[in-house]
């Protein structure tokens, strides 16, 4: 099963790294975000400094939205998906192939962006880099993982590119509500660590159950 | 030569009526929502006390708390039969299950408006964000997102499937707006029943407790009420269409 | 090879399939014929497991349908209507991937060959997307058949091809028989079909009307029976 | 009607048309035909406006492509590959649609008697994205007609019509013939070409390599001349 | 001309009304962008208050954006837009067609999202309610043709669902930054009213100019 998911990862990568489209649209969409909140807030006013975790996150969910839509609905030329369909392996391991894809991409538009971010808006972090990375990692898997899945649910619609937001933002919410906080904490307030740790356990623990619930839903979904 | 496409196409044997249980039902559970109603509310305006602070704008709370616990049930009930429906894919579960996920977006949208005329009293604003708010918020846009998913085009069984992971998937919020005031420290939100981070649980006065609880049971029994009849409602849409397309292909051969 | 019985499938209120009872044996090659509308695809969908029947059991080899999901769907390869191929990949690659997909060995070069069967090795590694229709429905074929299938369900497979190709599938349909290959095809040219089959199933209005061996290419055997069923009735 | 001259398309650096020279009488019906990716779909296309030739000259009805795309467009009828069909709308709202586009004064008239002609009136009101493959090509059909054109362009009108919808097809072709309508028809079924066009243009590699007159629907001598031109040479 | 306009537009509304889909779909995403924007941001924090003229109008371009992408994504399906194209009418009309049915909706979704924001925000109005509208619709006005005009020119491209945004953006942000500084003078500070008369002249100017252009240009881009 894994194999397969490999497989399928490969192929989604490998023809992004022959177009680079997806995640061209998705970095320079990143970077328009910033643009955007850098009018609305002026950089230079240093209170708000204080909106930088949440401007990381609406970044990560808005290109993360786009390159979601992309997965699925690329597998719809030309009935693809059928074809996947009818292949050899569990459907699991098409959400597994197409989550280790989209997650992937999501981590390199991060990689990118947010150091951007930082340099545009001259921030200093005075928290610790190490946990701010782990709350990326943690925030961009859950939302990665529940995304693939309802992208997959979404792509029975017709106009799934309108749906998928609509089932998306509420069900992640509990998710960014977390991650924006530990982040707001970690990189301003490391006093509070403790709460912040507090937020990363109760993330994690819905990134676990969430994960193995999708695992486990997806054959339903995928069901023709 | 045929010059049409003959349009033979057999409809289904018609299901035998679900509804092989005596009609009486749905008038005894009226008749128990009336009296359960009427006790309401009388017990919330004559018998409970009215509170120190906010004065008779508290009578709201019976209503606000019976519809959000009325709401976290019908989403309980969609929940269970949600799972029911993967595993025994009978269409009648997929009914229970929408139709208490509709009744379930009502009751949260009346949380929803009393909620805010009470903080418009009580707060003097109609809306702050704050965990309790926001969670309730989010819930309401969970079903209505399975709403959508309803909407969408195709045949029943492929919806019913998707709603149906949905709506396992959505349950999630439920606990979360419940305890939401208990994990987290709420500035404004009130607890009474058990302790929050920042709070205790106010408790309320023994009348105003038996008021609560008659309120609750009302709305839940309106609740079965409007489940029942739903879905009695749903299954007469369905028989309709039945007879709808035999009818049509009658006519056409 | 394959056993269907009292198969339906409706959509909605629609019933589609009505009740097929039907039994192929390991070897045969099977032209289903019918008007348009009739659920020849529909039927060819729910034996590739894209579409789950209403009622009734379809066996595969021994094998059902709703159980035996994974194995079903290494037996068969499926031609549909729509090509199945990745727009912006070359040939090869598709080949290569769906070959991997499968679990064929050596992958590459079962596409290659494959490739060349169907005469497009000028076009090996140009993306499939500016092709033209008879050339994307060489490489479906090619596609369909990637891993070697003991059942082949081909729905429509002339569509769009030339002459010269025409002649190239029915040698891979007559070779493949010859390995002991299954073959159900939906078609509307009674002229292959007579051709290459050797027992015609005629499906109207969902139900099967007819059915009856083939021998010696009769032409005019197939054409007088679809008239008798279809429009004879009529 | 349709005057070609010296015709050339190219995509990137490769050359799909290369100088095709033609010239087509009003009232004829004539057919395209040639092997997979010879260029006649993008002819066609051309011919529909909807590829610019990259150089050459092309008028229909004396009125030159580049200029008077209007007048030009409400004369021909265009059917391709695809359906040019709204899916969540039905036949007759479809045809209304394109009816009222092109000014025809009594369009939902003209609408319900071509769903008639067609042979789908049970499905009038039914959403066309349910339909069968045949049953959508019917409805391109009744589509690419609905304002009586002048020429008719089809890319493959045959596929996936069954034996009753071939012949309805086929009677439409002549009856708008007598009328005076040209046709342009692709096709790779060699029967079909032979009953209905009375003359034959072959096309391979980008270049018109035949073009001759049939009479008496001589399917030998086209399949005898295709033969020669195609597979004789290569 | 504007007689096929009207009939373009008629169908897709029609098809809207049938489904109530997309309109349905872009209220709800508004409500979710509010959401979203709220625990990105604290909007107990009372300086949070300054950006809801902000928040308006990424609601307008966000929810906008869906519906124009849906607005020729929606002639994808069979090559419907081919069908179009060999139709007998100027290209302009295709253009007029889909401007009107964009900006009725438009017009709809911010009529119900809009005096929820207010809400939600408890936010109070001390300004010029008509001048609010008016600067609602010349914006929108702007944005939607803008936007229509994209949203072709990006219907070209494999993946135009990502590239209309990266094209939108840059191009609407004078009309945006325009109306966002009108919005905010009419609706906190009147004294100020002059000054946003001069961002409506210069916004409406920009309207009328790029509506004349797109009109003139939309030939080249839906040329084949
Ligand atoms: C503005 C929107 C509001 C929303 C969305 C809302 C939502 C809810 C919900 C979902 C519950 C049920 C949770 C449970 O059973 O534990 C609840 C309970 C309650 N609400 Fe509200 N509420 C709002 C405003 C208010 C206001 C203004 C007050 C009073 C000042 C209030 C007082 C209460 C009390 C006392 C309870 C019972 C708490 C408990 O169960 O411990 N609510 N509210
Ligand atoms: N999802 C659906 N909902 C309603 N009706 C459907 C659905 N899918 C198929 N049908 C109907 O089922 C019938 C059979 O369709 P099918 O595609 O199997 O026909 P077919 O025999 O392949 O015809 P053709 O020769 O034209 O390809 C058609 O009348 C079609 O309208
Ligand atoms: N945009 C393009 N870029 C590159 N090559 C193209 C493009 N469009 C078409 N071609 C090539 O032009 C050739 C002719 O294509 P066309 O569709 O006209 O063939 P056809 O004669 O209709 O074939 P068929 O009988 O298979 O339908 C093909 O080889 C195709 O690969
Ligand atoms: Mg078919
Ligand atoms: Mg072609």
């Amino acid at each position: 099963m894994i194999k397969t998911a490999f497989l399928l990862a490969k192929k989604d990568l490998y023809s992004e790294l022959k177009t680079k489209q997806v995640l061209t649209t998705m970095i320079i969409f990143a970077g328009l975000v910033i643009l955007v909140f850098s009018f609305a807030f002026d950089p230079a006013n240093n209170t708000t400094k204080a909106v930088i975790p949440g401007v990381i996150w609406v970044i990560v969910v808005f290109s993360g939205i786009l390159g979601l839509n992309r997965s699925f609905l690329s597998e719809q030329r030309n009935d693809t998906m059928q074809g996947l369909l009818i292949a050899p392996m569990d459907a699991s391991s098409i959400y597994l192939g197409k989550f280790l894809a989209n997650f992937t991409m999501m981590l390199v538009v991060e990689l990118v962006s947010i150091p951007f971010l930082f340099l545009l808006f001259d921030f200093k972090i005075i928290g610790s880099i190490p946990y701010f990375i782990l709350i990326m990692f943690i925030g961009s898997f859950g939302f990665i993982s529940i995304g693939t899945f309802l992208a997959a649910l979404a792509a029975n619609s017709k106009s799934s590119e309108m749906l998928l937001p609509l089932l998306l933002f509420p069900v992640t919410s509990p998710i960014l509500i977390g991650v924006v906080q530990a982040t707001r904490i970690i990189l301003t307030n490391m006093e509070k660590f403790s709460s912040a740790l507090a937020w990363i356990q109760l993330v994690s623990a819905y990134d676990v159950i969430f994960f193995v619930l999708c695992f486990l839903l997806i054959e339903y979904v995928l069901e023709v | 030569m045929s010059m049409n496409l003959e349009r033979e196409k057999a409809t289904l044997p018609l299901s035998e009526s679900a509804d092989a249980k005596s009609p009486i039902l749905p008038k005894i559970l009226l008749g128990i929502t009336i009296v359960l109603i009427l006790t309401a509310i009388y017990l919330t305006f004559m018998y409970a006390d009215i509170e120190k602070t906010m004065g008779v704008v508290q009578k709201i709370f019976y209503f606000h708390v019976g519809s959000a616990a009325t709401a976290f049930t019908a989403f309980f009930v969609t929940f269970i039969f949600s799972i029911l429906y993967l595993v025994k894919r009978k269409r009648i579960f997929d009914t229970y299950a929408s139709v208490s996920a509709e009744i379930g977006l009502i009751f949260t949208t009346l949380v929803l408006t009393t909620g805010p005329i009470w903080a418009k009293s009580a707060w003097n604003t109609w809306w702050v964000w704050e965990p309790r708010l926001t969670t309730t918020l989010i819930l309401w846009f969970i079903y209505m997102a399975y709403m959508m998913i309803r909407q969408m085009d195709g045949v029943w069984d492929k919806k019913a499937r998707l709603c149906a992971v949905f709506g396992i998937i959505g349950f999630t919020d439920v606990p979360i707006v419940f305890f939401a005031i208990r994990w987290w420290q709420t500035k404004f939100h009130p607890i009474v029943f058990g302790n929050g981070v920042s709070q205790k649980g106010g408790g309320i006065a023994d009348n105003m407790l038996v008021a609560l609880i008659v309120s609750i049971f009302a709305l839940l029994s309106l609740y079965t009420y409007l489940l029942n009849r739903g879905v009695e409602f749903e299954n007469m849409k369905i028989k309709v269409d039945q007879y709808k397309e035999k009818l049509r292909e009658d006519l056409e051969n | 090879m394959i056993e269907i019985k009292k198969l339906t499938k409706q959509a909605d209120n629609k019933l589609i399939l009505r009740g097929i009872d039907l039994s192929i044996e390991k070897g045969e090659t099977v032209a289903i014929l019918g008007p348009n509308g009739a659920g020849k695809s529909t039927l060819l969908k729910v034996l590739a497991t894209l579409i789950k029947p209403s009622s009734g059991l379809v066996k595969i080899n021994g094998l059902d349908l709703k159980k035996n999901h994974l194995e079903i769907k290494k037996l068969f390869g499926y031609l549909p209507h729509s090509s199945l191929l990745y727009d912006h990949y070359s040939p090869l690659e598709n080949l290569v991937f769906f070959g991997k997909l499968y679990g064929v060995t050596n992958a590459e070069e079962r596409a290659i060959e494959l490739v060349k069967e169907v005469g497009l090795s000028f076009f090996l590694n140009e993306p499939v997307k500016n092709f033209s229709r008879g050339m994307i429905q060489r490489i479906a074929i090619a596609r369909s058949i990637v891993h070697e299938p003991e059942l082949l369900l081909l729905d429509e497979p002339h569509t769009g091809l030339d002459q010269g190709a025409i002649s190239i599938l029915n040698n891979v349909i007559l070779s493949m028989k010859a390995k002991g290959t299954t073959t159900l095809m939906v078609t509307h040219d009674f002229k292959q079909a007579a051709e290459i089959c050797d027992r015609i199933i005629i499906i109207k209005n969902g139900k099967l009307v007819d059915d009856f061996k083939l021998e010696d290419r009769a032409l005019n055997l197939v054409s007088e029976k679809y008239q008798l069923q279809v429009e004879g009735v009529s």
